[in-house]
């Protein structure tokens, strides 16, 4: 009785049909324009490069939760850890930061992780009652050590024109090069923070890794010498042409006048075409790997864990690592488009990484477009973005409807007031019809 | 007695699309023991279930004492006298084993502390940790605190889907012992078992099912004394 | 001509308490020059308004895009916050060419930021607010004061130039802590501000979020009862919540000597809402701004009238109130020179910000009191 | 002297405030813990729920100081607070059969009733502020101390002070009732009983002749109860902002995990340690330090308070580590 | 895979614990499973059989004591390193990957899949496909052996209790292991299938070397293929020897094997109409049942 439950069969035109109502959606949102639809390809381009970052990230939570049923909540500090990449390595280097403390701060990075390796040794090799105080003595010292080298090497870097700067600086490199930079700081934390709290299961893995997704957040937010904090880092170098520069260019004016379009909508379109192109490369990529992984025995291998660890540890597969490896695997996907996102944006603000929207979003999205399935996953983060975006204008509009056939007077005035609330009211009909009518998601799982 | 006190007629239906049962019928009188066996796969947990009204049924109809209860809920069968132990599942595990049983007599209201008595007294295994979680019991001692939160609610008809799956040959002779017992008071018994040499021997009637459909109905004596059935579904 | 304004503001997050006044200070000045029929032969302004979350830098970008590809919007009065600000100009306010005018970005880094010219604000930069407020509190005799900021980039700005300026001046930090907003207790804040002591806490947050909320803990814990206030803080609901527990507590905010903020909070209490509500001034500034640039340059095209902000905003010219935007137009039309001076005493220096004129207060009696200015 | 004034220092910055906050987010814990223990999902929308109910208590407060009815040295707000709860619970209810039941009839899995309960969270977080607005909102009356800081200085000559708010100990007080109230009705009742049976196994729930929907009716109506109570308690001691009450959900979630899922106990145990973690780690010990005789240098500070939600959450994830459903063995789905 | 001789020890358990708490479920097991034997284990319900397994298994931590297989300790060691050392288990209550199909649960089983590599499934994928065929050929035997190739494509959370077991034997066919420990394979699983499946694990040990150790409360099955049989009893050994000198135990008799039905043999004996095999759980203890057993008392079970 407890396994009544049917999987109903789902037509395989299901998948195809509703990325052409996407589509759809998109090329409404370019051409139309009333009150539901701006008619702008701006607008829609703008959607769609966000939308093509929220699917990537959608796919780095699916593969962790999809595949493997790790509950990760702390989607927002890898994504942060991402974020830091196009920073450290694609912005200018600051002048005098390197000489005011640079040397020094690495040599203090290193101690701390030496010592957390120590530490760890400590613990393993030391038995019996000399254990603990090992590990303390092992602790304070590396710890008072680390602060000796560290303290006055943050203050002289950010004492390094403040206003400005303030922080280490990046390399110069092409912003490019930050993508996979911005993966491997994921992963590396998630290898570290997989380590340590894989052994917990559902909400308490959840918990866990939220918190940790804090931390990273607060770190970035408090650490000034690493990426100014809350400050921000603006200007972050792009990978496409900016728009300026095109509507300077007299080859490109004339194209646009071809098209009938003015120079500055033009280079907006042309520019975000150019991003949309990047990112539909990454994220078909992404999906054509995992795809490959998926239907293989790995893939069969991911399922039968998800579905009983105790028996697949039983038949000889090593849980534990394949934990860590889809949690690494899915981190560094996520942390990608971090780098990805804070590239679109030019802009890293540690301030705006809030949970609400970076990691209980892209949850949403990962259910709404049907966990465990790829294109699932992909399709429902753009077309939960589309609609957070679009919202804002709904919600409104919405407002207006309904308060339409009331006198004027203080209650319509104060409804109207709180129109923009509408935002969230229209947003959680939405998630909610779609989760009525689509319970296992818009996509399933076969 | 013209109508049995239990009977499940012509039921048929499944999980899905397919038809698990076909045209299944089982009934029981008032006192009777009836044993279904067959082989496995062959539909009888799901036959249990249909009598229960916890599978839709496309045909059938199922009278408990006369009275038509083909379209009640199991709660609302609990409350005519069902009472069931399913093959699988049928414990609470984070109550303990005295909480399990508590909820066995749920929809009693008079004092229970009797039959707690003795179901206790029939697995003394089980009254020793009557403070213990249930799920952290062994296989077999699950399951006598499955088939004993059943005997708490005090049924007239119990339903048993394999109790003695798992259980020692010291346990198991006194579960039938006391489901005989318990028969003799005048309550209906209807229960799968794969013990069948076992179970048919105490059997009034005996039922092999056959992907869903009745192959063989008889007095359980009868039933072993067929070379056929014995061969093919009791094991030699 | 329909004249389309974007107005750019955290309708829904964090700030989402102040940004409605915000919005009616903004459309209050669109439709006073709507009104006048005087705008470029009588043309109209209509607002239109969009959510940029206050947090999210996508949101605000998305947001704005709509605003100016598809509502063709000519300017926009926003963005509300420093980083979404930041992401939006150069997202779209630069490379769609559209001036945008913040009423409430004073990050320090968006002085420094390539804006081609689109983008101006009418607060001022939090450098020159901690040179303000230094002097102010050691003239009135605090020598030792301990710091909580709100934890973003004006908070940090601010803190980090009040603290350098009083420090240099002879006075001592106890303390610079940070204070998150929207959080649930301030219990540890407190506790940590009150270990460490001061004659006096300075609080650079927001009145009606984190800030109240340290404020409220340190009055009920007795840690501290003098407060310095600036900016974010000087605010009427802080007035109506603690009442008289400030008699001893005082602060500064960037605002005009004498008639302008008074006329405008009449005539925002006209149109029903609160002028002295946090940037309600500012707004109204903003795209009054733009309007009167509008006006200055015959054209409604941004590319055009960007040259023309500073013109009106700053002297020479006679001087134009909240409420005479009218007499503004009109002596744009004849060729005049107008000093924009509005609710805030709009002063603009390079690179295009407000110069800062503050004014002293203090909340003896349980009100807000006007000190004086500097 | 110098040792009083350390110790009424301690229990005015550490004590007393870790304690309250404590009890808040116990209170909120407690029902997150019990739908989670009953239902067996994470309800997002708990945070709204506070919230809304706390608006609801609010307007009906209102109403009632307009007529003049009061409470003399205690807050208005709890005449109201019953109707608040009843309303709320109503509108609960709609949500349940508008939107759970459906996932539970299916047998959906946690995560979609999570989600369910994300989207649930959206519209009452618009409709609490369509309701009430977004504005900051004080609505208490009554007397707001019961120890105020010039008073203890007056009366005991210390010149360290120590305010006690009629409020924390209206929360304490409530949260150790209903915390007291809720493990015996689990327990010992026969309705609390079916509640955890059901959460076991609904199936077998069934066959012991529990009707499943009166106990789900039950959970989110005392869940409902309890989160109304905790935001207009919340409300009473911070005055009420609905943007706040999303904050809060955080660390009620923190401390109900920590707690172990499904315990009240855990539950309370763990909003303590959530709120003592946040002040007591950051506490500065300086100040107590001058007390007891010794000239510190530094501020004795362990961390600065920018982390302080960092240092609850790794002293969660540590106790985590060694206790992997909680402290109290919750329940993990 | 190296034949070993048989005689030699497969697996050694010295003086193992287990305790939960203070309740000791294993306390002081010490037992040994030769090569090539097919050991039964049985035992009152708790007596810890299936405890001593999870131990042996790497699923639970011993609380002292020591395992060996083949002369090396493998104390702790987890389950996955031990299913490579050739150490397989089936469950009590059946394990199987519930939203898989059948079919896809044996072909997860065997070790050291070419696709398991994450790298080989982007660029190995010709070699995959070679790997799956033979695998796919090699469950549809099993699935025919156990007359369930029927239900292959089927979800095998929609399989009946008794088929789950199937399963979870069907399994340890896939791979060759060296020592098999099946946890009561037969509760739920219809006799004349289990006659199969007993015939199954007897190919298995002549033909193919592997050791098994069985939990079983069937007693014919038990007599049928174990030599020796172990009897546990309240977590330690309480008897170990042949089936037939096992089943003539007084301790076990009492302990575990009980004398048969009172009601039914009071009523036999009333009627003195009893059929040959009348206790058939107990072969062989008829004799047994006669001589102690009728007029046991009630209280004493
Ligand atoms: N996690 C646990 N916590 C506490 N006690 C436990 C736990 N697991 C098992 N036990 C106890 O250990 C004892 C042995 O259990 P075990 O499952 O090994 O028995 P068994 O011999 O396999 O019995 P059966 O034949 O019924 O399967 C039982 O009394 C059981 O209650
Ligand atoms: N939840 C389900 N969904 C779909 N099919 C099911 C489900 N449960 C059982 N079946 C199918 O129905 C058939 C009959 O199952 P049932 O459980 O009734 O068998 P059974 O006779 O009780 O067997 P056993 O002796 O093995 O317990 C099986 O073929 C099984 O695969
Ligand atoms: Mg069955
Ligand atoms: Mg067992």
């Amino acid at each position: 009785m407890s396994n009544t439950r049917q999987a109903e069969a789902v037509s395989p035109w299901r998948a195809p049909v509703l990325f052409l109502i996407l589509a759809a959606l998109f090329l409404a949102e370019g051409s139309f324009r009333n009150a539901l639809f701006s008619g702008s390809w701006n607008t829609a381009l703008a959607i769609l490069n966000m939308g093509l970052i929220s699917a990537v990230m959608a796919l780095g939570v699916n593969m962790q939760w999809g595949y493997a049923g790790l509950f990760n909540a702390g989607v927002v500090g890898f994504l942060a850890l991402g974020g830091l990449a196009p920073v450290l390595v694609s912005t200018a280097p600051v002048q005098g930061a390197w000489a005011a403390g640079g040397p020094r701060l690495i040599l203090a990075l290193l101690v701390g992780l030496g010592t957390l390796v120590l530490a760890a040794q400590a613990w393993k090799r030391v038995s019996g009652l000399m254990r603990v105080p090992a590990l303390i003595v092992v602790l304070v010292l590396g710890f008072v050590l680390y602060r000796w080298l560290f303290d006055p090497a943050v203050m002289a870097i950010e004492a390094n024109n403040s206003a400005r700067a303030g922080n280490i600086g990046g390399l110069g490199w092409p912003v490019l090069m930050s993508w996979p930079v911005g993966a491997l700081f994921a992963a590396a934390a998630a290898w570290g923070v997989g380590k340590v709290a894989l052994g917990l299961r559902s909400d308490y893995l959840a918990i866990a890794t939220l918190g940790i997704g804090e931390i990273i957040v607060a770190v970035m937010r408090n650490e000034e010498w690493l990426s100014r904090g809350v400050k921000n880092v603006s200007g972050i170098p792009r990978p496409v042409p900016y728009e300026l520069d095109l509507q300077n260019s007299p080859d490109f004016v004339a194209r646009a006048a071809e098209w009938g379009l003015s120079p500055a909508v033009a280079s907006g379109i042309w520019v975000k075409l150019l991003y949309a192109g990047l990112f539909g490369i990454v994220l078909l990529g992404l999906i054509l790997l995992a795809e490959l992984a998926l239907k293989s025995p790995w893939g069969r291998m991911m399922r039968a864990i998800r579905d009983n660890e105790t028996a697949a540890e039983a038949m000889g597969k090593d849980v534990t690592r394949r934990h860590l490896q889809i949690f690494v695997i899915g981190s560094a996907v996520i942390g990608l488009a971090g780098a990805m996102m804070v590239t679109l944006d030019g802009l890293l603000s540690p301030n705006s990484f809030n949970p609400l929207r970076y990691t209980f979003l892209i949850w949403v999205m990962v259910i709404v477009g049907g966990s465990g399935n790829n294109w699932g996953a992909a399709l429902g983060a753009i077309l939960v973005w589309f609609l957070w975006i679009k919202a804002e204008v709904w919600g409104p509009e919405l407002m207006r409807l309904v308060t339409g056939p009331l006198p004027a007077g203080a209650l319509r005035d104060h409804l109207l007031g709180s129109a923009p609330h509408m935002r969230f009211i229209a947003l959680g009909v939405v998630l909610l019809l779609v989760l009525r009518f689509a319970p296992r998601g818009l996509v399933p799982e076969k | 007695m013209a109508e049995p006190y239990l009977s499940a007629t012509a039921m048929r239906g499944g999980y899905g699309k397919a038809d698990i049962l076909n045209g299944c019928t089982l009934t029981v009188d008032k006192g009777q023991i009836a044993v279904i066996v067959g082989p496995n796969g062959a539909g009888k947990s799901t036959a249990m279930k249909a009598v229960f009204g916890m599978l839709h049924l496309r045909e059938g109809q199922v009278t408990l004492a006369g009275e038509d209860i083909t379209h009640l809920t199991p709660q609302e069968r609990v409350r005519k006298g069902m009472g069931f132990v399913p093959q699988t599942h049928n414990i609470f595990p984070t109550m303990t084993v005295e909480e399990n049983l508590e909820m066995g007599a749920f929809i009693r209201e008079d004092d229970y502390r009797d039959t707690m008595a003795q179901v206790y007294e029939l697995f003394p295994a089980v009254a020793d940790k009557r403070k213990q979680n249930a799920g952290e019991l062994s296989g077999g001692q699950r399951q006598q605190v499955a088939v004993g939160r059943a005997l708490m609610t005090k049924p007239s008809l119990l339903m048993l889907d394999e109790p003695t799956a798992g259980v020692s040959p010291i346990v198991m002779d006194e579960l039938f012992d006391r489901i005989i017992e318990v028969a003799r008071t005048g309550i209906s018994i209807l229960m799968v078992e794969q013990n069948a040499r076992q179970a048919l021997e105490i059997a009034d009637i005996g039922y092999v099912l056959v992907q869903g459909a009745n192959r063989y109905t008889d007095s359980g004596q009868a039933l072993l004394a067929d070379p056929e059935v014995r061969r093919t579904f009791l094991g030699g | 001509e329909e004249i389309k304004m974007g107005i750019s503001l955290g309708l829904t997050g964090p700030l989402e308490s102040i940004s409605p006044a915000m919005q009616k200070g903004a459309e209050l000045a669109m439709k006073e020059v709507s009104d006048s029929g005087k705008l470029l032969d009588g043309s109209t302004v209509t607002p239109v308004v969009a959510d940029n979350t206050c947090t999210d830098a996508a949101a605000s970008v998305a947001a704005v895009t709509r605003l100016v590809t598809a509502d063709g919007v000519k300017g926009v009065m926003g963005g509300m916050c420093s980083g979404e600000t930041i992401a939006s100009l150069e997202q779209v306010g630069v490379p769609q060419g559209v001036v945008m005018i913040s009423p409430s970005a004073t990050s320090p880094a968006l002085s420094t930021i390539d804006d081609k010219g689109f983008f101006f604000r009418t607060s001022p930069s939090d450098a020159r607010q901690g040179e303000v407020m230094a002097d102010i509190v050691l003239e009135r005799g605090i020598n030792s004061v301990a710091v909580t900021y709100t934890n973003n980039d004006y908070g940090k700005g601010l803190a980090d130039s009040f603290a350098d300026a009083y420090k240099a001046k002879g006075g001592t930090v106890t303390v610079v802590s940070a204070h998150d907003d929207g959080k649930a207790d301030y219990s540890a804040e407190v506790a940590a501000l009150a270990a460490a002591g001061g004659d006096a806490l300075v609080v650079a947050g927001y009145a009606d979020q984190g800030g109240s909320g340290v404020i409220q803990g340190s009055l009920d814990t007795g840690a501290f009862d003098t407060f310095v206030l600036p900016d974010g803080m000087v605010n009427n609901v802080l007035v109506e919540k603690f009442g008289t527990q400030l008699e001893t507590s005082f602060g500064q905010n960037p605002s005009a000597e004498g008639e302008g903020q008074e006329k405008f909070d009449a005539l925002a209490k006209e149109a029903g809402f609160d002028g002295t509500s946090a940037y309600a001034g500012e707004s109204y500034d903003a795209a009054a701004l733009m309007l009167l640039a509008m006006q200055a340059a015959q054209s409604s095209d941004p590319k055009v009238y960007k040259d023309k902000v500073m013109e009106v905003a700053n002297e020479p010219g006679e001087k134009i109130y909240p409420g005479e935007l009218a007499k503004g137009l009109e002596l744009l039309a004849a060729g005049q020179d107008i000093d924009y001076v509005g609710a805030t005493s709009v002063e603009l220096i390079e690179p295009g910000e407000s110069a800062g004129v503050y004014r002293e207060v203090d909340f003896k009696g349980g009100k807000l009191n006007v000190v004086g200015y500097r | 002297m110098d040792m009083l004034n350390a110790l009424v220092a301690i229990l005015n910055f550490v004590v007393i405030p870790a304690a309250s906050y404590g009890a808040q987010l116990a209170l909120g814990a407690l029902g997150v813990t019990l739908i989670y223990g009953i239902l067996r999902f994470s309800n997002f929308a708990h945070g709204d729920t506070m919230a809304f109910g706390a608006a609801l208590v609010i307007l009906i407060t209102w109403g009632l100081q307009s007529i003049g009815i009061g409470l003399g040295p205690l807050p208005t707000a709890l005449i109201a607070l019953p109707v608040g709860i009843a309303l709320t619970a109503v509108f609960i209810l709609g949500t349940d059969r508008a939107v759970y039941r459906f996932y539970r009839s299916k047998r959906s899995a946690p995560i979609i009733l999570v989600m369910a309960s994300v989207g649930v969270m959206f519209i009452m977080n618009g409709l609490t502020r369509l309701i009430i607005g977004v504005d900051e909102i004080r609505f208490d009356d009554g007397a707001r101390f019961l120890v105020s800081v010039q008073q203890f200085r007056a009366w005991t000559g210390l010149s360290e002070g120590l305010s006690l708010r009629v409020s924390q100990v209206l929360t304490l007080v409530v949260t150790a009732l209903a915390c007291w109230a809720l493990f015996r009705f689990l327990n010992r009742s026969r309705a609390g009983k079916a509640m955890r049976a059901y959460s076991d196994n609904e199936d077998l729930a069934l066959l012991s002749g529990i009707d499943p929907e009166r106990v789900v009716r039950l959970t989110w109506i005392i869940a409902t109860a309890l989160a109304v109570t905790a935001g207009t308690l919340y409300g009473l001691d911070k005055s009420f902002k609905v943007f706040n009450y999303f904050q809060i959900l955080l660390p009620i979630f923190a401390a109900a995990i920590v707690g172990g899922l499904g315990n009240p106990l855990g539950a309370v145990a763990g909003g303590f340690i959530v709120a003592f973690s946040e002040v007591a780690v950051t506490y500065p010990w300086r100040k107590i330090a001058t007390y007891l005789g010794f000239e510190p240098q530094g501020l004795l500070q362990l961390l600065s308070t920018e982390y302080k939600f960092a240092v609850s959450f790794v002293i969660l994830i540590v106790v985590l580590l060694f206790r992997p459903t909680g402290l109290f063995r919750g329940k993990s789905v | 895979m190296q034949r070993m001789k048989v005689g030699s020890t497969m697996i050694q358990v010295h003086d193992l614990h287990k305790h939960f708490g203070g309740f000791r479920a294993v306390d002081g097991a010490s037992l040994m499973i030769e090569t090539g034997s097919i050991t039964g284990l049985i035992g009152p319900n708790g007596a810890g059989k299936s405890t001593l397994f999870n131990v042996i298994a790497g699923v639970l931590k011993p609380t002292a004591g020591r395992v060996t297989m083949a002369g090396e300790d493998i104390t702790g060691l987890p389950p996955h390193e031990l299913f490579h050392k050739g150490l397989l288990r089936t469950f009590q209550l059946a394990h199987e990957f519930s939203s898989m199909t059948v079919r896809e649960n044996l072909m997860m089983v065997p070790g050291s899949q070419c696709g398991e590599t994450l790298v080989n499934t982007w660029f190995r994928r010709g070699r995959i496909r070679e790997e799956e065929r033979a695998l796919r050929k090699k469950a549809d035997e099993v699935l025919e052996f156990l007359t369930i190739s029927h239900l292959a494509d089927e979800k095998a959370g929609n399989l009946s209790g008794g088929q789950k077991k199937l399963l979870e034997l069907g399994r340890t066919m896939m791979v060759d292991a060296k020592i098999v420990f099946l946890d009561e394979v037969g509760a739920g699983v219809n006799r004349t299938l289990l006659g199969t499946i007993g015939d199954a694990i007897v190919r298995l040990n002549k033909e193919r070397g592997y050791t098994f150790c069985v939990i079983e409360h069937d007693m014919d099955f038990i007599g049928r293929l174990c030599d020796p049989v172990i009897v546990m009893a309240a977590g330690q050994v309480l008897a170990e020897g042949s089936a037939d000198s096992i089943m003539k135990n007084e301790a076990v008799i009492e302990a575990y094997l009980g004398t048969g039905l009172k009601n039914k043999v009071a009523a036999e004996v009333a009627e003195e109409a009893a059929f040959g095999e009348s206790h058939g759980a107990q072969p062989g203890l008829g004799a047994e049942a006669g001589r102690g057993g009728d007029g046991k008392p009630a209280g004493e079970m």
